[in-house]
């Protein structure tokens, strides 16, 4: 830059071509962001008008609410698997959230950097295992244990509750620490300061601080586990009958339609269909109700 | 502030300079919070004119209109005129892009970019299509001589901007910004992040830059506003809710020694604020 | 790590990269080349598929065979559809499925056994027996001379050809018992019914071993012999169906594995009994009450 | 309850509770490891499975996994990429973008078994894919554009806002900023974020038993189908006949998840280093 003054030269004018690439690659990104739309909405296109016949053929009531499921007899009633699928999320639920939470918290606030740095790799090691290797090891290993302690076959609710517990740990856990890693340094501070022990702190200020994040959490946990097919099919025992005991084998949405699909021919695989629009409405619906709760939330707050 | 320090100041003879910056009537609003209202002011070419003023009295947010920084803002509207070099800057048309490039900007926290200290200084020129690499050396070595940074980094130029010292950053980002040979430099509180050594090393840069650029700093340290600044503007907030307002703008020697607005008194004497 | 990619121009050839792929592909129809035979259906069928596939393929390079095993009703369905040029099937045609066309090519018998743990005493049940256990009405051992043992039903899928035939032959029209667990795959059968004690199971006699022990039926062993002279009621025969009668590398293939090259080595050697062996019997398939 | 006692024992349940998730880990790697490391031979991974009992190698799996998991990043990293630069820099608070948001994670959530009939009712039966490395690849690639879409938006977002106006302040375009600051200073974690969507794919079973067919054939053409690893793995441990094999692919599956992982959290630390 010479030093003489320097002549000072006029604003150039917003060229129009900047002006054309910036909103041109504006709406590029626009269009990628909306693929994702796009795409549920292709799913439900596509799902649904292959499923949709099953509503008026067999009717909503006898297809929901139906309680024999024999497609050779034509009777199409699912309500068996939408209970298993229920019972199966649930057992999951009872034992893996609690897991979960407790996970998380111990690495956010408790755990020494040592075992900080083995705990986590772990929960992210969990999340990262194929759902088919989690059925083959819960065949394998667990289904014989729970067999010898509950003298049936050990195919059932049971096996699926262990596996599927395992398997939501990852997903609750990591959005669970997340949640309590938001948590401004200075409430943590401020608790301690007034002598509050760690397991005050946590219960007291910080699990109600990352109460929604933790919500959320159980919540896409839920849809991991009723989402869940690999692992089910190949530890619930396939049963098309209602809930008998946790050692009876029953089935679910997810794997009745991997059981069925390679034989399912016309009205019976339109029923399949049927079933896999009523699992994609049931996670729609979650995740509808964890974006309602962060509403709800930011009005009380 | 010794006295003689103070005397010293007066001595300086004041040459006339042109008028860089004028603002007329300038009305700002966050959505509908009327931040500031009917500002006038001109700020004169070389040299450096201080905003001073009690915090939240709108001296950062004004100093960000000149280069329309609070577009980035969604829902800021400006009412009235800032010209530069008699240009409306918020004319029909008007590259904000360029102006930026023109009235380069320091910010209260040193903020170099996560590269090389190389890469940091060369960002600017290479965004405004600097290719050559001799080039590109030449405007990176004479941007931090100008900086006063040469001489500490330049055998460690591949390192991280991140790992200098609060004050090596703050001078690195303002390496940065001569790099892009700016007419204007604003500077937002630039010295309250770092320690006093270095707050020294800035205010002489900024006597050395004067004389080539014009030099806009936002303080609430008076000492420093006496010190390093030619013209000094007062700006307050009278009642909370209330549009910030310009009270009082002279040579910034009269400003502390004979301020004629009462409140500029109050303020300057330490009463309130 | 300092990285400078120009992100933009990266960013824009993988897009378009993409966008190119997409349709490109779409264009080819997809038509099966004429030196390919697809073959799907039984999963009890598949070993012996695909390995003659396998060797057919190595005698005649330039040709490919591909094998997938998903069941028997799924084989014959494509086969009509004309999606896979042979539907393997290792039960016979239901009724709605005679009016296909489809031209049914025997190449081998298999006799289902019925399974029980080697700890498990009974080793000899009657037909009606079998019926009652795997309808549920017989829940625990003692009902038939065995030890104070409740039954653990383990049945295979319904798009199991096995599944079928036993149905037929033994099932008749009462139907399974529902809450019985349901495995889609012989070996996982055997697996289950290996280690658990009260469990009884059907697999093709061609997958019994020494984990499991096969059952007598009306006091017929399920052995090679009594399956060749018909005494044993259990079997079914192995069917290749095709759209019409089979030509060209259809043909060609079926006859392979119609040669003695495959049936004397695969077949018998996946433990079932050879089409070429016997004279087939007018209709063993059905028993009494067919 | 005394607050000593009561803090103790909650101790104690969450140190349970952090321990059980290193023992469960250990006992599924360990029981894979020892049943699948007898099979780690060359032939294994290389052959053809043959023989009534499928013996030999998976190789044929192997690179049917490796191709269609190659081609779904390929397909979804830009469209990802660019949808969370969207999100994070160039969205303004609205009905769109709350729309966007609400169809990514929906999309998060689809169950994989719903992604398999959705990849068969439209690449391969409608668009006549047929069965495919491509109707696999862009099935897979709906399931891992969320996930890259919010890895990469926290990425950005995570970009302090003062380098951004650094650069505003140099008078750099928005794209300027966004290509030439933020996304290098975020892609150790965009990169990680891909990775991880990897590994998921990798995984992924019921999404590719319907899109890429059962057939044991390597793959050259996107037109081609095969068998993956995840869906041989299913198919041996349902027939029973091989389990040694079975083991094998396991253990390969759960290799490949361990490189993935470890490949994601080296780049995470090494960045972190330079800051």
């Amino acid at each position: 830059m010479t030093d003489e003054r320097r002549a000072t030269t006029t604003l150039k004018r917003l060229s129009a071509a900047t002006y054309l690439k910036e909103g041109a690659l504006k709406y590029l990104f626009l269009l990628c962001a909306f693929v994702a739309v796009m795409g549920v909405a292709l799913i439900f296109v596509f799902v649904g008008v292959r499923g949709w016949p099953v509503f008026t053929d067999v009717g909503a009531g006898d297809f929901l609410f139906g309680g024999l499921w024999h497609p050779g007899e034509g009777a199409f009633g699912i309500l068996p698997f939408i209970t298993g699928s229920l019972v199966v999320m649930a057992g999951a639920l009872v034992l893996g959230a609690p897991l979960a939470v407790g996970a998380a918290v111990f690495l956010s606030e408790i755990a020494p950097p040592r075992v900080r740095a083995v705990v986590r790799p772990a929960i992210e090691l969990l999340a990262g295992v194929p759902s088919v290797v989690y059925g083959f090891f819960g065949l394998m290993i667990l289904r014989p244990v729970v067999a010898d302690l509950t003298g049936g076959l050990g195919f059932g609710p049971l096996t699926a509750w262990l596996i599927l517990a395992i398997m939501i740990v990852p997903t609750i856990a990591t959005l669970t620490e997340d949640a309590l890693g938001s948590i401004h340094p200075g409430i943590r501070e401020a608790s301690y300061a007034m002598g509050a022990t760690t397991w005050q702190t946590i219960y007291k200020v910080l699990l109600p601080a990352a109460k929604i994040g933790i919500i959320d959490a159980i919540i896409l946990g839920m849809g991991r586990a009723i989402g869940e097919t690999m692992a089910v099919l190949m530890v619930v025992g396939n049963a098309a009958v209602f809930f008998q005991g946790v050692d009876m084998p029953i089935s679910t949405l997810t794997s009745q339609i991997v059981m069925d699909m390679p034989y399912a021919t016309d009205l019976h695989r339109t029923a399949l269909f049927g079933m896999a629009i009523i699992l994609f409405l049931f996670s729609m619906g979650l995740v509808g109700t964890v974006r309602l709760l962060s509403r709800f939330n930011e009005r009380v707050r | 502030m010794t006295d003689h320090a103070l005397a010293d100041h007066f001595r300086e003879p004041v040459d006339d300079h042109g008028v860089k910056i004028a603002v007329r009537d300038l009305d700002f609003y966050y959505g509908d919070f009327h931040a500031l209202t009917g500002i006038d002011i001109d700020i004169r070419e070389r040299g450096v004119t201080a905003f001073i003023g009690p915090s939240g009295c709108g001296k950062s947010t004004f100093l960000r209109c000149l280069n329309r920084m609070n577009d980035l803002i969604p829902g800021t509207r400006v009412d009235g005129t800032i010209t530069l070099d008699g240009e409306d800057i918020y004319g029909e048309g008007v590259d904000p892009v360029d102006l930026r490039r023109r009235v380069g900007m320091i910010f209260q926290q040193p903020n170099p970019f996560p590269m090389t200290i190389y890469d940091n200084v060369a960002f600017g020129p290479r965004l405004h299509g600097v290719k050559k690499k001799g080039e590109l050396d030449e405007i990176v070595q004479k941007s931090l001589e100008r900086a006063n940074l040469w001489k500490e980094v330049k055998d460690i130029m591949d390192r991280n901007g991140l790992s200098l010292s609060g004050g090596q950053q703050q001078r690195l980002c303002i390496a940065r910004v001569l790099a892009v040979e700016p007419d204007v430099m604003l500077m937002d509180e630039p010295c309250s992040a770092i320690d006093p050594t270095s707050v020294q090393k800035i205010e002489d840069l900024m006597a050395e830059l004067k004389d080539r650029i014009t030099i806009i700093i936002v303080t609430h340290n008076m000492q420093q506003a006496a010190r390093v600044s030619d013209e000094t503007a007062f700006f307050l907030q009278e009642r909370m809710g209330e549009a910030a307002e310009l009270v009082e703008f002279g040579r910034t020697a009269e400003i502390f020694t004979s301020p004629q607005d009462r409140r500029t008194e109050d303020y300057i004497t330490g009463r309130f604020g | 790590m300092i990285v400078r990619p120009p992100i933009l121009r990266v960013a824009l050839i993988a897009v378009m990269l993409a966008t190119i792929v997409v349709p490109l592909a779409g264009c080819d129809d997809g038509a099966r080349a004429e030196d390919e035979v697809v073959v799907t259906g039984s999963t009890t069928i598949l070993p012996i598929a695909e390995i003659s596939a396998e060797d057919f393929t190595e005698e005649n390079p330039g040709t490919k065979v591909l094998v997938s095993g998903v069941g028997s009703s799924a084989g014959i369905e494509s086969v009509s559809k004309g999606t896979s040029d042979i539907g393997t099937a290792s039960r016979d045609l239901k009724e709605s499925e005679l009016s296909l066309g489809l031209v049914d090519t025997p190449i081998a018998y298999d006799a289902i056994a019925v399974i029980v743990n080697p700890e498990n005493p009974v080793r000899s049940l009657t037909r009606e027996q079998v019926r009652d256990i795997f309808a549920g009405q017989i829940t625990n051992w003692a009902e038939v001379g065995g030890p104070d043992l409740p039954v653990g039903i383990v049945n295979r899928d319904e798009a199991s050809g096995t599944r079928e035939a036993f149905k037929k032959i033994v099932m008749g029209d009462t139907d399974f018992d529902r809450t019985a667990v349901i495995l889609p795959g012989t070996g996982q059968v055997r697996m289950v019914v290996g280690e658990a004690v009260g469990a009884v199971g059907y697999i093709s006699v061609g997958f019994v071993n020494d984990d499991v022990a096969a059952v007598t039926i009306d006091g017929v062993e399920p052995t090679l012999a009594n399956v060749l002279n018909g005494s044993y009621g259990l079997q079914r025969l192995l069917h290749f169906f095709t759209l019409g009668e089979p030509e060209g590398l259809t043909k060609e293939y079926i006859e392979y594995v119609l040669s003695p090259t495959v049936q004397e080595t695969l077949v018998r050697e996946a433990g079932f009994v050879p089409i070429t062996q016997g004279d087939p019997p007018p209709d063993v398939i059905g028993g009494q009450d067919d | 309850m005394d607050k000593r006692l009561s803090n103790a024992i909650a101790l104690g349940f969450l140190w349970v509770a952090g321990i059980t998730t290193v023992v469960v880990l250990a006992a599924v790697i360990i029981y894979v490891l020892v049943n699948g490391i007898g099979q780690m031979t060359p032939e294994f991974i290389f052959t053809r499975p043959h023989g009534v009992n499928a013996e030999g190698g998976i190789g044929p799996t192997i690179v049917s996994t490796v191709y269609v998991t190659a081609l779904a990043m390929l397909i979804v990293t830009p469209v990802a990429i660019l949808a969370a630069v969207y999100l994070a820099e160039y969205a303004v608070q609205g009905r769109l973008v709350r729309i966007i948001r609400f169809a990514a994670d929906t999309l998060a959530s689809v169950p994989s078994i719903v992604m398999g009939l959705f990849g068969l009712a439209l690449f391969v039966e409608a668009l006549g894919f047929d069965f495919s490395m491509l109707s696999a690849a862009l099935a897979l690639g709906f399931l891992m554009l969320p996930i890259v879409m919010r890895t990469t938006e926290e990425a950005i977002r995570a970009v302090p806002k003062y380098i951004r106006w650094g650069s505003y302040g140099l008078g750099a375009s928005k794209w300027q900023t966004v290509s030439r600051t933020v996304l290098p200073a975020a892609m150790p974690r965009i990169l990680t974020g891909i990775i991880l969507a990897t590994g998921r794919a990798v995984g992924e079973t019921a999404v590719v038993i319907y899109t890429m067919g059962q057939a044991i054939n390597v793959p050259i053409t996107p037109m081609d189908s095969g068998r993956p690893m995840t869906v041989h793995l299913y198919l041996l441990a349902m027939e029973g006949i091989n389990l040694p094999a079975a083991y094998g692919t396991a253990l390969l599956l759960m290799a490949m998840i361990l490189f993935f992982n470890l490949t994601a959290r080296w780049l995470l630390r090494r960045s972190r280093r330079i800051r």
